[in-house]
C-alpha cells in the first residue's frame, strides 16, 4: 500500500467551480489538510467566493462565512470575539483572500486584525491580479505583466511597479509568524500550517497561486509554473518566526526565463526586460540571505 | 429550479456538497491512466486542484464527475503513465 | 445621564456580548463607556478595537452569524462608511443594534446634528428608531435586541440620538434593574449559527432564479416588525411601566385642525410648543415618527383623513425631491379617501437651533396654507437669503 | 425577429460569436442587439449568449426562451446541457461535429447543420493546436445554414472583429461555409 506524503483526509468536495488547473484550489485543499474540520473559514469577495458554487453548495467541510471585500480582517477578529465569549476553544479561525483583497483594498483591515493580535491564520492566495473580475491589475501583480489595466499598447505596455512585499509589510506587524508557501511543495506548505496553528497570535500565510487564465498558461503546467517560481527565486520559500527569517528551500536559483517563459502574460518581455527581472530578483534573493543570516548571528528570539 | 421563499433558509446558507456540481462536463481533455505503469507514487492525486483523484491500493482512480481535463497529473506524474486524450475519442 | 451614556447602559443592560466600535465624534463616549465596562468585569463582553467603521459592523457581523449578540456606535461619516456592510448585516439577516448619533455630513464639516446620516441609510434594511430622551434611548435599545432577535424580524435595528442635543445632554434616567431586563430580553438563541461540525456556507452566491425570493423574505421580516414593535413595547410597559409611542407617538392630536410630524429631538421641544398654543384654544398637535423604518403608514392614513393641515419638519434634504420623511407621508396619505393639505419645512441641518419660535411658525404656517388650501412643497426654513416665509 | 443561442465554454469566444454576428446583420442594415447571459462560469463550464435580428429596432430586453437558431460550439455540451431546449419547430442547430462521426439520436422535429469546425479552426493556426478558437469558423458555418446573412457580410464583421490574425479567421470561415452540411440524424 503505497503511502501518501500529505495527509489522506480530504476537507475539499471535488465540484468546485474553479477553472481548470486552478492554483487556489489547491491551496485551500492543503489548508485544510494542515488544519482538520475544527477550522472556520472567511472569504471576502474573490475567486472562492464564486468556488464552492450557487447556493446551496459549499465545497468545503468546514464553514464558511462570506464577508465583504476589504473586510476579512475585521470578519475574523469578529469571529474569534464571539467564539471567545462563548468559551468555544481550539477552533481555527483562517482568513482566506486574494491579493487584491489583502494587498489593496483589505489592507486595512488585515493590518487592524494584525496589529490587534488577533488569534488567527490569514491565506493570502496570490495569483498576481484581480482576477476573478478577468485579470486586472492589484498591488501583488508583478513589475513586467500584462492584465486588461496594462495592456500592452503603443504608448503604455505592462504593469511598470513592482509587487507589494506583503512579507515584508507583515514583518513590520511584528507577528509572530509569517510564511510563504507554495502548491509546488504540498509537504512543506503543512508543516508551515501546522506551525502556525501552534502559535498564539495572528499569522500570515503567503500562497504562491497560479491562475491558468490570468497567466495564459496551460493549466497543465500550474504546479510546475509554481515550483519554477521557486526555483527561480521568483517566489522564495521562507519564514519569519517572531522576527527571525529562514529560507525553507534554496531553490536552484535558474534563471527568470525559466519561469517567465510558460506564461502568456510576460510574452511580450524583451531581453533586456528579462534582465531587469533578474537583477531585481537576484538582489532580493541576496537581502533575503543576508536576513537570514542576520538573524541567525544576532539569534533573534532563539 | 426556483424554490419558494417559504423552503429557503433567512439568508443563503448553504450547506449541500459541491458535488451537486457535475463539473467533469467542463472537461474538453481528459487523462487516461496506465495503471501497469503506475509505481504508486501518489503525486497525481497529490496535486489534484478538483480531489478527483481517489487512489485505490495507492493506483489512482480518476472520478470524471468532477475531473476537469486540467492536466496536471498527467504533467506531474513522474513515470509518465498519465496521458491526456480529447474528449470523445477513444 | 447623557444620552451617550444611556445607549452604552442599553447596550450593557442587554448584555452585548461583542462590542466592535471605532471613534468618532460626538459618539465617541459610548465606546469609552462600553470599554470601561469590560475593563471592570462590569460587563462581560469582548471589546474589539477596530479600525475603522467598516470593520466595526463587519466584525459585528461575522460576530453575531457566530451566535453572539452584538452591539456598535457610531455617527455621520462612520455611518456612511459602513453602508456596504449594513446592506450585509440586513441580507444576513442578522439582529445588530446600533447607536448612530445623528450628525451632518461633510462638507461643510459639521459635528452638529441632522438627519442626513441616518435618512441615507434608508434603504439598508435595518429598523430604524429615532429617539427624543435619552430615556427613550436605553429603553429603546433593549427593546430592540427583543424586536429585532424575534424569529419573523430577524433584522438589524438603529438606534437614532441626536447629536449634542442627546448625546451629550445630561437628563435624568431610570436605569432599569438587570434581573427585570434579563427576565424581559432572554440570551440571544438564533436558530442558525456559524459553528465547527456544521460545514455550511453563510451568504453565499444566489443566481437570478433565485435571488428574489431571499428578498422577500427579509421584506417579510420587515413587515413582522410593525406588529412586533407594539407588542414588545406593551411587554416592556407591563415590566418597567414606559413606553414611548410605538411606530408613530401622537401628541394632543385629538380635536387638532392641523398636527406638525417630525422625528428626534425636536419633537420634544414641539410638545411644548403645542401645549403653549393648546392653552391659547389653537388646535394644533404633533406627531412623532419613532420608526422610520418600517415606516407607520397605516398610522398616518389614519392620523391624515381626520386632521386638515399636516406639515412635516425634515431635519434633512433628499436632493432632487423633498425631505425624506415628507415623500413617505405623501405616499401614505396618497389612497387617503380624506386628505389634508400639506407642506415640508426643512430646518435644522448641521446643528442650527431650531426654537420654539420657529416651531410656533411653523404651526402658523400650516394653518395659513391649510385655510388656503394651497398644497405648497418645500419650505428652507429660517436660510440667510430667502424672503421671510413665515406670516 | 429572429433569435439566436449560441452554446460553448467559458475561454471559447462564444460571446464574440454572438457579437460578430450581430455586427454581420447591423451590416446588412439589419437592427441587432447580442448579449450573453453573464454568470461567474468560469473556464471550461458552459456558457450561453444570444443574439436579436429584426428589420426594426429591438427594444425587447427580456432573455430569449424560444431560439430560431441555435450554434453549439463544442459537441461535448450535447452531453449534459439540452443545447436544443425551447428550439422552434423547424428550427435549426449548428453543431460543431467531427467529420467522419455520425450525428445521431437527435430530436427528429428540428434541422441539423454540422461543421468539423475545431479541424478547420487548427488547420488555419487560430488559437492553439490542443484548443483551437472555432468562433469564427461557426460563423461562416452560420451563414450557410441561415437564409439571412450574405458571406461578405459576415467575412467583414470578422476581419473587424478578430482580435488577431484577421485573415486567418476570414479564410476559416470561408472554408467553413463550404464545407456545413445539412444532416439527418
Amino acid at each position: 500500500m503505497a503511502k501518501t506524503t500529505i495527509p489522506e483526509e480530504e476537507f475539499t468536495y471535488p465540484g468546485s467551480t474553479g477553472c481548470p488547473g486552478c492554483g487556489a484550489n489547491l491551496v485551500m485543499r492543503y489548508l485544510l489538510k494542515a488544519l482538520g474540520e475544527r477550522t472556520i473559514v472567511s472569504i471576502p469577495a474573490c475567486c472562492w467566493a464564486v468556488m464552492p458554487g450557487y447556493w446551496p453548495s459549499n465545497c468545503l467541510k468546514v464553514p464558511i462565512l462570506y464577508t465583504a471585500f476589504e473586510a476579512t480582517g475585521a470578519a475574523i477578529s469578529g469571529l474569534r470575539a464571539a467564539l471567545d465569549i462563548k468559551g468555544i476553544k481550539d477552533v481555527n479561525i483562517v482568513g482566506f483572500a486574494g491579493d487584491g483583497g489583502t494587498v489593496d483594498i483589505g489592507l486595512q483591515a488585515m493590518s487592524g486584525a494584525a496589529e490587534r493580535r488577533t488569534e488567527a491564520i490569514y491565506v493570502m492566495y496570490d495569483n498576481e491580479a484581480y482576477m476573478n473580475t478577468g485579470i486586472q491589475r492589484s498591488g501583488s501583480t508583478p513589475w513586467g505583466a500584462w492584465t486588461t489595466t496594462t495592456p500592452v499598447g503603443t504608448t503604455h505596455d505592462f504593469k511598470h511597479e513592482a509587487k507589494k512585499d506583503i512579507m515584508a509589510i507583515m514583518q513590520a506587524h511584528r507577528i509572530p509568524y509569517a510564511a510563504t508557501v507554495s502548491i509546488a511543495h504540498p509537504e512543506d506548505f503543512i508543516k508551515k500550517i501546522q506551525k502556525a496553528k501552534g502559535i498564539r497570535g495572528f499569522k500570515f500565510i503567503h500562497a504562491m497561486s497560479p491562475c491558468p487564465p490570468g497567466w495564459r498558461l496551460n493549466p497543465m503546467l500550474s504546479v510546475e509554473a509554481a515550483r519554477l517560481a521557486v526555483e527561480t527565486h521568483m517566489f522564495p520559500l521562507y519564514e519569519i518566526e517572531h522576527g527571525r527569517v529562514r529560507i525553507t528551500r534554496k531553490g536552484k536559483g535558474l534563471p527568470v526565463s525559466e519561469y517567465l517563459k510558460l506564461q502568456g502574460r510576460f510574452s511580450h518581455l524583451s531581453e533586456s526586460e528579462i534582465s531587469e527581472i533578474q537583477s531585481a530578483v537576484d538582489a532580493s534573493w541576496r537581502y533575503l540571505e543576508e536576513e537570514e543570516k542576520y538573524a541567525a548571528q544576532a539569534g533573534i528570539n532563539e | 429550479m426556483t424554490k419558494s421563499y417559504e423552503e429557503i433558509p433567512l439568508t443563503p446558507i448553504a450547506d449541500m456538497p459541491s458535488t451537486m456540481n457535475i463539473t467533469g462536463l467542463w472537461r474538453v481533455i481528459r487523462p487516461v491512466v496506465d495503471k501497469k505503469k503506475c509505481k504508486k507514487c501518489t503525486i497525481c492525486w497529490k496535486f489534484c486542484p478538483d480531489a478527483a483523484i481517489v487512489l485505490v491500493e495507492g493506483v489512482p482512480e480518476i472520478d470524471f464527475r468532477f475531473c476537469k481535463g486540467c492536466g496536471i497529473c498527467s504533467h506531474e506524474c513522474p513515470s509518465k503513465c498519465i496521458v491526456m486524450v480529447k474528449e470523445g475519442s477513444d | 445621564m447623557t444620552g451617550n451614556y444611556a445607549s452604552a447602559y442599553g447596550a450593557k443592560l442587554s448584555r452585548a456580548e461583542v462590542i466592535a466600535a471605532y471613534p468618532i465624534t460626538p459618539q465617541t463616549s459610548i465606546v469609552e463607556k462600553l470599554a470601561e465596562f469590560v475593563s471592570t468585569g462590569e460587563l462581560n463582553a469582548k471589546f474589539v478595537p477596530v479600525e475603522s467603521e467598516h470593520s466595526a459592523m463587519a466584525a459585528c457581523i461575522a460576530a453575531e452569524t457566530a451566535g453572539a449578540r452584538t452591539y456598535t456606535a457610531t455617527s455621520s461619516h462612520g455611518l456612511t462608511l459602513m453602508h456596504e456592510v449594513l446592506m450585509w448585516a440586513s441580507g444576513a439577516r442578522l439582529p445588530i443594534v446600533m447607536t448612530n448619533v445623528s450628525r451632518a455630513m461633510a462638507p461643510p464639516w459639521s459635528v452638529w446634528v441632522d438627519h442626513m446620516d441616518s435618512i441615507a441609510q434608508r434603504d439598508t434594511g435595518w429598523l430604524q428608531f429615532f429617539c427624543q430622551s435619552n430615556q427613550e434611548v436605553l429603553d429603546t435599545i433593549i427593546m430592540a435586541y427583543k424586536i429585532c432577535e424575534s424569529k419573523g424580524v430577524m433584522l438589524p435595528a438603529m438606534i437614532i440620538e441626536d447629536a449634542f442635543i442627546l448625546s451629550h445632554t445630561s437628563e435624568p434616567v431610570d436605569i432599569p434593574d438587570q434581573e427585570m431586563v434579563d427576565s424581559f430580553l432572554p440570551a440571544y438563541a438564533p436558530e442558525f449559527k456559524i459553528e465547527v461540525g456544521k460545514p455550511m456556507g453563510f451568504g453565499s452566491l444566489v443566481k437570478p432564479d433565485q435571488y428574489m425570493e431571499f428578498r422577500y423574505k427579509a421584506m417579510l421580516g420587515m413587515k413582522a416588525a410593525h406588529d412586533r414593535i407594539l407588542r414588545v413595547e406593551q411587554e416592556f410597559k407591563q415590566v418597567f411601566g414606559r413606553e414611548h409611542g410605538g411606530l408613530l407617538e401622537l401628541y394632543r392630536c385629538e380635536n387638532a385642525e392641523v398636527v406638525l410630524l417630525t422625528a428626534g429631538s425636536v419633537a420634544a421641544t414641539a410638545k411644548d410648543v403645542v401645549d403653549s398654543m393648546r392653552s391659547k384654544g389653537v388646535p394644533v398637535g404633533l406627531a412623532r415618527v419613532r420608526a422610520f423604518r418600517p415606516f407607520p403608514h397605516d398610522e398616518i392614513r389614519a392620523l391624515g383623513s381626520r386632521v386638515a393641515g399636516l406639515g412635516v419638519l425634515d431635519r434633512s434634504y433628499t436632493f432632487g425631491a423633498a425631505g425624506a420623511m415628507f415623500s413617505e407621508v405623501k405616499a401614505s396619505l396618497y389612497n387617503c379617501p380624506k386628505r389634508p393639505v400639506t407642506k415640508n419645512y426643512i430646518a435644522g441641518l448641521g446643528g442650527r437651533d431650531i426654537t420654539p419660535k420657529t416651531i410656533e411658525r411653523v404651526f402658523e404656517d400650516i394653518q395659513l396654507v391649510t385655510k388656503r388650501g394651497e398644497e405648497s412643497e418645500v419650505e428652507w426654513v429660517d436660510v440667510a437669503g430667502l424672503p421671510r416665509w413665515w406670516r | 425577429m429572429i433569435e439566436v443561442r449560441f452554446h460553448g465554454r467559458g475561454g471559447q469566444g462564444v460571446v464574440v460569436a454572438s457579437e460578430i454576428l450581430a455586427e454581420a446583420a447591423f451590416r446588412m442594415g439589419f437592427e441587432v442587439s447580442a448579449f450573453p447571459f453573464f454568470g461567474v462560469e468560469r473556464r471550461g463550464a458552459p456558457v450561453t449568449a444570444y443574439a436579436r435580428i429584426d428589420d426594426k429596432p429591438i427594444r425587447m430586453k427580456s432573455s430569449i426562451y424560444e431560439p430560431d437558431y441555435v450554434v453549439v460550439l463544442d459537441n461535448s455540451l450535447l452531453r449534459g446541457v439540452d443545447v436544443l431546449e425551447g428550439l422552434k419547430p423547424q428550427g435549426r442547430a449548428l453543431i460543431n461535429y467531427p467529420d467522419g462521426r455520425k450525428l445521431e439520436g437527435l430530436d427528429q422535429r428540428f434541422r441539423y447543420f454540422v461543421l468539423d469546425a475545431t479541424s478547420i479552426a487548427a488547420a488555419h493556426g487560430i488559437g492553439s493546436q490542443t484548443a483551437p478558437i472555432v468562433n469564427t469558423a461557426m460563423m461562416g458555418g452560420f451563414v450557410k445554414m441561415c437564409d439571412i446573412i450574405s458571406l461578405d457580410a459576415m467575412l467583414e464583421s470578422i476581419r473587424q472583429n478578430a482580435p488577431v490574425k484577421e485573415e486567418e479567421n476570414v479564410s476559416a470561415a470561408k472554408e467553413a461555409y463550404e464545407r456545413t452540411k445539412e444532416v439527418q440524424p
